[in-house]
């Protein structure tokens, strides 16, 4: 008889997967990732252990590692949020990197033009500003695709660089700053500008609004008719139209607001962590939302989680560098252990089996 | 010549084939039965290597074979068309079938192989254009396809997974002559059905399977339609249930001058005008593709029309949407379960939400209530699933069937648009479907029922309407007329409206 | 809290500064391996590390000037270095920031204008050999069109475009120079392309203050002529390469460690030019510039060391005519650090705030 | 703006498209195979510095472009192995090989910077054609790389429509299990559409660095590999018209640069913005025009295929 190389062993599809056994997967993906990661890092003559340990160090072993984690993680969070609540329809926006660009952009017009306005409003009005202006560079993809059924993938992303094109245009242009020996960033904004932070860390309040917004949309895709509607739409057209929802109105609102959130992400950028803009604002936290969302299953919940670990990965990345090992080395190692925990979901709904005889 | 011991196969949650034994002589067309989700399908997806059993043994011609993939059954002779075709839509038959080619030289002559698949296909009497593309194509005619794609794959073993559900009479019957032909010519056939009249009159052999576990083998010419019946459900089945005829008087709905397109942008729906009265069953009669699904489509208020009115309960309703009608009380069984009736990648209480998500108060919607309702329709209509947490999707086709229908009933319509409602359906099904739509209408509900039955359509109705070329051909009453009568209007014919004579 | 490990650490390094090794950290916003200016700085660190005994260096490359910078400079000066010097210009603030919260540590900081008791900046006259190179530029133009393949509009990429076009015009007033953006400091196919939409438009010259040495080899390939910037860059375009501009960072670096061990570093701004130990300088010629000219040029070079020649001396007008520096007038570091106007001459525009 | 600058934009556009190109065609490969990889532009880099590292070494630039082969299809193996036998998400493992691919071919140029090229492909007149008006300068007086480009395009559209090979590739991102049941192993066709697709994005990274503007530095491919993805969608998957993308591509961002030379007064920022903008308007339009047309996105593209999934 003809067997497979696996023997008496076969992959078999089950029913459902407990928790437990998600994090028993989880776990072995990233220490195998760890192990193959570590061989890269013997070619390069350093200690693997070395590495894991000044990863762990710098991102949670101390109060400011924990730190940093968190701000780099506010971010991605709220970018993440944004693409899945696309994706949950199918969308597949992967502009968030413009996005927050934009909403940055709408949050800085505030900042820089009402600087003396209250705290109490001008923060809101740069938080409805980025949420527009997110919003609607995401719905020049989404109209197109409402109405003519046109690729959202690759308009959203060519919308990226128009976007980081139009910020440098800005900052090195009509809003650099006067008195800024022509450096290309923006006056600092005022005080009433800036979201306040935690004690000494760069936490900012914007936290908060990560946690908020996690939550709404948890109980939006979970229990609300809205929620359903998306999802039903995302598995299938011709199903929402059979039931009588809106197609186009839904694709519109769903990117309108992924697009908002990302904006919102890259408000809190601006006036919570970099107090003004700048050329770059982002080190590609929108691209890296992607990947979190897709590992998180378009699971709020799970976005945070993923986002924390992801922005510990980030932060220990670059701590790994200022302990001598090269970058290429913190991308090589982040891309093994992603393609690692990617082939584990496998095991989340396979397990293997012995054959009967 | 083949020769199935002891299959086992497991799904997440439910055990399709337990110790299934099968035996397939050479030149037979053999019959495998059983009731909906009873591992039909199942047992001979893994005879054509397309599932991998976790027991058992195959034979073929005595020898044990074992398959790992397709292309061992195919290299075996083994060849399927499945419950679902698998078909590249947007590529034209003869692309199709050359994938099937053994043999095909890697740059074919596409000249050539028009020209053989025409010769191949006129041997067997089922002439094709091979320059089509499949989607152009109705589904008797794609499935002629799937058959010619065997024959050219040089199968002598062929399996056929409820072939004729999608044909209409002619069709059914046409296939069967093409298979008798090919069994002989020597070649076995398997064949997957449930329609019992079929199978008494074609088949040699005939193999019952009930919840995955074989009752037993017959000879067909032992045998009668009542002792299979049995078999496959374990119980006496009390014969069809009869309709009382009754012409209703009372109007609900009222088409005026209604013209639509079709998705192709053809004129399907050409100025038609009927009314439907309160508690009949209307039926629709004609063949697949004569604008029946456009006027489905345009009732339930999924297609605009592009002229004329309609209206229901004496009130215009052209303009409004299919959620308005949804409103109104227009349920829809639509042809196309899978993508358009149900959504498959969510499980049976998420579906079953699909209508009802609505009516909860607020922006949220009360899941637990949802989960409630799913379970007492399920048992209400007997529908049959491992978990209520499965994707619909890893359910029979007949058990997906029953809950659409479960869910357009329940909600409590007073106009019911069933199309090909009992397409799949074994026999159990059938006749529940059959006594469902009945019962409905005897409670005052509105039934327009389509299909391409027409044993169903004259069991079942008050009215009969034949439609041709997107055109009403007349309307009959179902004691007044002949299959021949009807058969001729379905051709073309036209008849004087009956109501308005 | 955060400051009290590392701050106890640095404390003893430099009290036994003689036998512990002092421990010195390179922030860069690009790769060491662009070939431009993270590489000329990281040629400096490298010097440093074989001139200097007791020195330990580290660098870490493509740090954003984001807020992931901050973290940068926080975690290399918790991890006990003694001198961190930061590169780009946009990490000004956070090295302020940082520099107040570990007074410890020196600081220092390329091309900015900030500083604090412990953050010092540092940059080179980069004008003074841009302004030679453009007198060869000038020199060796037929049609009389140098082309200038730019990154972005900062201070001092317009700064070294005003010299390079002032040089030129010292030796042929008919002389203009075309300026084309490429919106990034790395990305030699579009460079290549850029310098291809110069050549087409007429230069027969090519300068540029981007990073790769895509442009020479452009030049070498359509048989134009080209100025290397940053590096010698004559390898990858013999025949096209006339002479270049070459930063020399490691000098520098080695006098601040040196300052730092012998405890007399103070904060200051350094701006450093051809006569302070090669800094900035030229490349030897190439054999195409005839010798007389190139003792032309080398006199003008020995005029500058002198302090007898200052590039940016008035009269100079700029794009629209207007006098922005009187006859005999010099400009001031204030404004060359900050320049934002491109000289007469110079056809390309800079978005105006 | 005359005549001769015309001609120098369009010809210097079909270079800026030329390595749009090769990674473009390799993902219409890819995806008419029915997947997805999003690692195009970690794939080019690889194949940029091992073309560069060879090639200047072994001084072949023909050594050095095969060495790029193979690592296009050596990264494209890891996605495979991930999609195919792993059934992974096709977006988030097509990422992290961007991120992976990044990094390692940054590992593997830290010697090489610096270092001139010595064996590149410099531009050759084709005899007789290079001598038409107009069409010979933009077209036939390039390097080999752009004339094996448009003859692969050639071949490829030959193998598409015309071979059994291009039948099961077309066949198995339109309806994989079809392919599975008529006895053809699909895996395989898979495989090698995903490595072959990473071998054409590891030649237009040793175009990159062998012969567009031949050096290494890090990230020299500056975000090419995402347009290439992007231009497959305008391309609808088909070889000829991926072709004309790239080039309409590489003109518009030729056009942009050289209207800045010309004195054009419009800020650079909005002259570089028009290659995106112009793509968008075009996907646009072309999506509207074959709006009623069936062939579109293979059907069963980004979908894990497993035979018993329902
Ligand atoms: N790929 C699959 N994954 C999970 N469950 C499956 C799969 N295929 C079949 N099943 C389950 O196995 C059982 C048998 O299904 P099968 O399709 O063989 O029934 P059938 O006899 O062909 O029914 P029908 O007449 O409705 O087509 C059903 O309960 C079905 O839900
Ligand atoms: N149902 C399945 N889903 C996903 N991957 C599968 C499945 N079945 C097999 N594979 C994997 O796909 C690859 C090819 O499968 P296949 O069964 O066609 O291989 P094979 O039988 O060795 O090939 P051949 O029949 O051409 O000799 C193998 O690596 C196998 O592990
Ligand atoms: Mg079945
Ligand atoms: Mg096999």
């Amino acid at each position: 008889m003809k067997r497979k190389t696996m023997g008496n062993w076969e992959i078999r599809k089950t029913n459902t997967s407990s928790g437990g056994k998600k994090v028993v997967i989880s776990v072995t993906s990233i220490i195998l990732g760890l192990i193959f990661a570590g061989l890269f890092v013997l070619i390069t003559g350093k200690n693997p252990l070395e590495l894991y340990s000044e990863i762990f160090q710098s991102s949670v072993g101390s109060i400011y590692g924990l730190s940093e984690t968190i701000v780099e993680m506010i971010p991605l969070a709220l970018c993440s949020l944004g693409v899945s609540l696309a994706f949950r329809m199918q969308l597949w926006n992967i502009g968030a990197e413009g996005q927050f660009y934009m909403g940055a952009f709408g949050a800085t017009y505030f900042a820089l033009f009402f600087p003396s306005l209250p705290k109490l409003v001008l923060l809101p009005l740069m938080l409805i500003a980025g949420f527009i202006c997110g919003g609607l560079w995401s719905l020049i993809p989404a109209l197109p695709k409402a109405f003519w059924n046109v690729n959202e993938t690759i308009s959203s992303l060519l919308l990226n660089y128009v976007a980081y094109l139009w910020i440098a245009y800005l900052v090195y242009g009509p809003w650099k700053d006067p008195k800024g020996n022509n450096f290309p960033l923006t006056k600092q904004f005022s005080e009433s500008g800036t979201i306040p932070v935690f004690g000494n860390t760069r936490i900012s309040f914007a936290f908060f609004l990560m946690l908020i917004i996690a939550v709404v949309l948890f109980f939006i895709l979970k229990y609300s008719k809205w929620g359903y509607e998306i999802r039903v739409s995302g598995s299938s057209r011709k199903a929402a139209d059979y039931a009588g929802m809106s197609y186009i109105k839904n694709v519109l609102m769903v990117m309108f607001l992924s697009g908002a959130i990302s904006g919102i992400a890259g408000m809190a950028e601006v006036s919570g962590v970099l107090h003004r803009l700048q050329q770059t604002i982002s080190p590609g936290y929108g691209y890296t939302a992607i990947l979190i969302a897709l590992l998180a299953r378009l699971n709020p919940i799970s976005i945070l989680l993923v986002s924390f670990l992801m922005g510990g990965l980030l932060v220990g990345g670059y701590s790994l560098q200022t302990s001598g090992f090269p970058s290429s080395m913190v991308s090589m190692f982040q891309g093994s252990i992603l393609f690692f925990v990617l082939a584990g979901e496998m095991f989340n709904n396979y397990r293997l089996v012995r054959k009967k005889a | 010549m083949v020769e199935m011991r002891n299959i086992t196969k497991e799904f997440p949650g439910i055990l399709a084939n337990d110790q299934v034994s099968l035996v397939v002589n050479q030149g037979e067309i053999h019959a495998l039965l059983g009731e909906n989700g009873a591992g039909k399908s199942t047992l001979m997806s893994v005879l054509t290597g397309l599932y991998r059993p976790d027991g058992g043994e195959i034979y073929i011609e005595g020898k044990n074979v074992e398959f790992s993939s397709p292309k061992d059954a195919v290299n075996r002779g083994i060849g399927m068309v499945h419950q679902h075709f698998k078909l590249v839509q947007p590529f034209t038959v003869a692309e199709n079938i050359m994938l099937s080619i053994k043999g095909l030289k890697q740059i074919y002559n596409l000249k050539e192989i028009q020209k053989q698949i025409i010769e191949q296909s006129e041997a067997f009497g089922l002439s094709i254009d091979p320059k089509a593309k499949i989607w152009q194509l109705s589904v008797g005619e794609q499935q002629r396809v799937e058959i010619i794609k065997l024959l050219l794959l040089g199968a002598k073993f062929l399996i056929l997974d409820e072939p004729t559900a999608v044909l209409t009479p002619q069709e059914a019957k046409a296939l069967y002559s093409t298979l008798q032909k090919m069994a002989e010519s020597g070649k076995s056939i398997v064949i997957i059905s449930h329609k019992m009249n079929e199978v008494m009159e074609n088949t040699d052999s005939i193999t019952v399977l009930r919840d995955g576990r074989s009752i037993g083998t017959v000879q067909t010419k032992n045998t009668t339609e009542k002792e299979l019946a049995k078999m496959m459900v374990g119980r006496d089945i009390s014969s069809a249930t009869a309709k009382t005829l009754s012409l209703k008087t009372d109007k609900l709905m009222t088409l005026a001058n209604i013209s639509a397109l079709g998705d192709n942008g053809l004129l399907k729906l050409k100025n038609i005008s009927m009314d439907i009265y309160k508690g009949e069953i209307l039926g629709i009669a004609g063949v697949d593709g004569n604008g029946q699904k456009e006027l489905a489509e345009t009732v339930a208020g999924l297609r605009s029309a592009k002229q004329g009115t309609i209206s229901f309960c004496g009130k215009d309703c052209t303009k409004s949407g299919r959620k308005k009608r949804i409103d109104l009380g227009i349920s829809y069984v639509p042809e196309d379960r899978m993508t358009t009736g149900l959504v498959t990648d969510l499980n049976a209480h998420e579906n079953v939400a699909l209508k009802s998500y609505r009516k909860y108060p607020g922006a949220f919607i009360s899941w637990d209530k949802v989960k409630n309702d799913c379970e007492q329709l399920i048992k209400k209509f007997d529908v049959r699933l491992a978990s209520m947490t499965n994707p619909v999707k890893m359910m029979s086709g007949g058990n997906i069937q029953k809950l659409l229908l479960a869910r357009e009933i329940d909600s409590d319509p007073k106009l019911i648009i069933a199309v090909y409602p009992m397409r799949g359906l074994d026999i159990g099904a059938t006749d529940y479907v059959r006594r469902l739509l009945i019962g409905e209408s005897e409670k005052g509900k509105t039934v327009l029922l389509i299909s391409e039955d027409l044993e169903d359509i004259l069991s079942m109705t008050d009215r009969i309407m034949v439609m041709h070329e997107g055109e009403i051909m007349g309307v009959v009453k179902p004691n007044e007329t002949s299959r021949e009568e009807i058969g001729l209007m379905m051709a073309g014919k036209r008849k004087v409206d009956l109501h308005e004579a | 809290s955060q400051s009290s490990k590392p701050a106890a650490t640095s404390d003893q390094g430099s009290s036994q500064s003689a036998t512990q090794k002092i421990k010195v950290a390179f922030v860069y916003v690009g790769p060491v391996g662009d070939f431009g200016y993270t590489y000329a700085q990281d040629q400096g660190r490298k010097y440093l590390e074989s001139h200097m005994k007791n020195v330990e260096t580290t660098y870490v490359e493509n740090i954003p000037e984001t807020a992931d910078c901050e973290r940068t400079f926080t975690d290399l000066a918790q991890k006990g270095y003694n001198i961190i010097f930061g590169t780009s210009y946009g990490y000004m603030d956070y090295m302020k920031d940082v520099s107040k919260k570990f007074p410890n540590v020196v600081f220092e900081h390329c091309s900015g204008y900030k500083t604090t008791d412990n953050l010092g900046t540092y940059f080179n006259r980069d004008y003074q050999a841009r302004y030679l190179t453009g007198m060869v530029a000038g020199k060796y133009t037929k049609s009389n069109i140098l082309g200038f393949l730019a990154p972005f509009g900062t201070p001092e990429v317009i700064r070294n475009i005003d010299a390079f076009t002032l040089g030129a015009q010292s030796v042929n007033p008919k002389v203009q120079v075309k300026v084309v953006w490429t919106n990034s400091w790395n990305d030699p196919a579009t460079e290549k392309t850029a310098a291809n939409s110069l050549i087409d438009a007429g230069a027969d010259v090519l300068a540029m203050h981007v990073d790769s040495p895509s442009f020479a080899q452009t030049a070498q390939d359509r048989g134009v002529l080209a100025i290397g910037h940053d590096s010698d860059m004559s390898k990858f375009a013999p025949n096209s390469i006339l002479v270049g501009d070459v930063s020399n960072w490691g000098p520098y670096f080695v006098q601040v460690v040196k300052d730092v061990m012998n405890k007399t570093w103070k904060s200051t701004q350094y701006f450093g030019g051809i006569k302070d130990g090669g800094i900035i300088d030229i490349t030897p010629f190439s054999s195409k510039v005839d010798k007389d000219f190139q003792a032309t040029v080398i006199a003008k070079r020995q005029d500058i060391i002198d302090g007898k020649f200052v590039p940016f001396t008035g009269p100079v007008y700029d794009q629209n005519g207007n006098l922005k520096i009187k006859d005999g007038d010099k400009a001031t570091d204030e404004m060359l650090l900050s320049i934002n106007w491109f000289v007469k001459g110079v056809v390309g525009s800079i978005p105006k705030s | 703006m005359d005549l001769n600058y015309l001609i120098a934009i369009l010809a210097s556009g079909v270079v800026a498209g030329t390595p749009i190109l090769y990674a473009s065609l390799g993902e219409v490969i890819t995806e008419r195979a029915g997947i997805l990889n999003l690692g195009v532009e970690g794939m080019m880099l690889v194949g940029a510095v091992s073309a560069f590292y060879v090639g200047t070494f072994a001084q072949n630039k023909w050594l050095g472009l095969l060495v790029a082969i193979i690592a296009g299809g050596l990264m494209a193996l890891i996605h495979a192995v991930i999609t195919i036998v792993f059934r992974a998400n096709q977006v988030a493992s097509g990422l992290a090989l961007t991120i992976f691919g990044t990094g390692l071919s940054a590992f593997l140029g830290r010697t090489l910077v610096g270092i001139p090229p010595t064996s590149t492909f410099k531009a050759v007149a084709v005899p007789v054609l290079s001598q038409v008006p107009i069409i010979g300068k933009i077209l036939f007086n390039q390097d080999l790389l752009v004339y094996l480009s448009v003859i692969l395009v050639i071949i490829l559209w030959f193998i598409f429509y015309k071979t059994k090979a291009g039948l099961l590739l077309r066949a198995a991102g339109e309806n994989p299990s079809a392919v599975d049941a008529m006895g053809h192993n699909i895996f395989l066709v898979r495989y090698a559409a995903v490595i072959i697709g990473g071998m054409f994005a590891g030649a237009g990274g040793a175009y990159l660095s062998l012969a567009y503007s031949p050096s290494w530095v890090e990230n020299m491919s500056a975000g090419r590999g995402w347009i290439a993805v992007a231009l497959v969608i305008f391309a609808v998957w088909d070889p000829v018209r991926a072709l004309l993308g790239a080039w309409l591509f590489g003109v518009i961002a030729s056009l942009g640069l050289h209207l800045q030379a010309l004195g054009v007064m419009i800020p650079s920022y909005f002259l570089q913005m028009l290659p995106y903008i112009f793509t968008f308007i075009v996907l646009v339009i072309t999506t509207r025009e074959t709006k009623t047309r069936r062939s579109g996105t293979p059907a069963a593209l980004g979908i894990p295929y497993s035979r018993e999934e329902r």
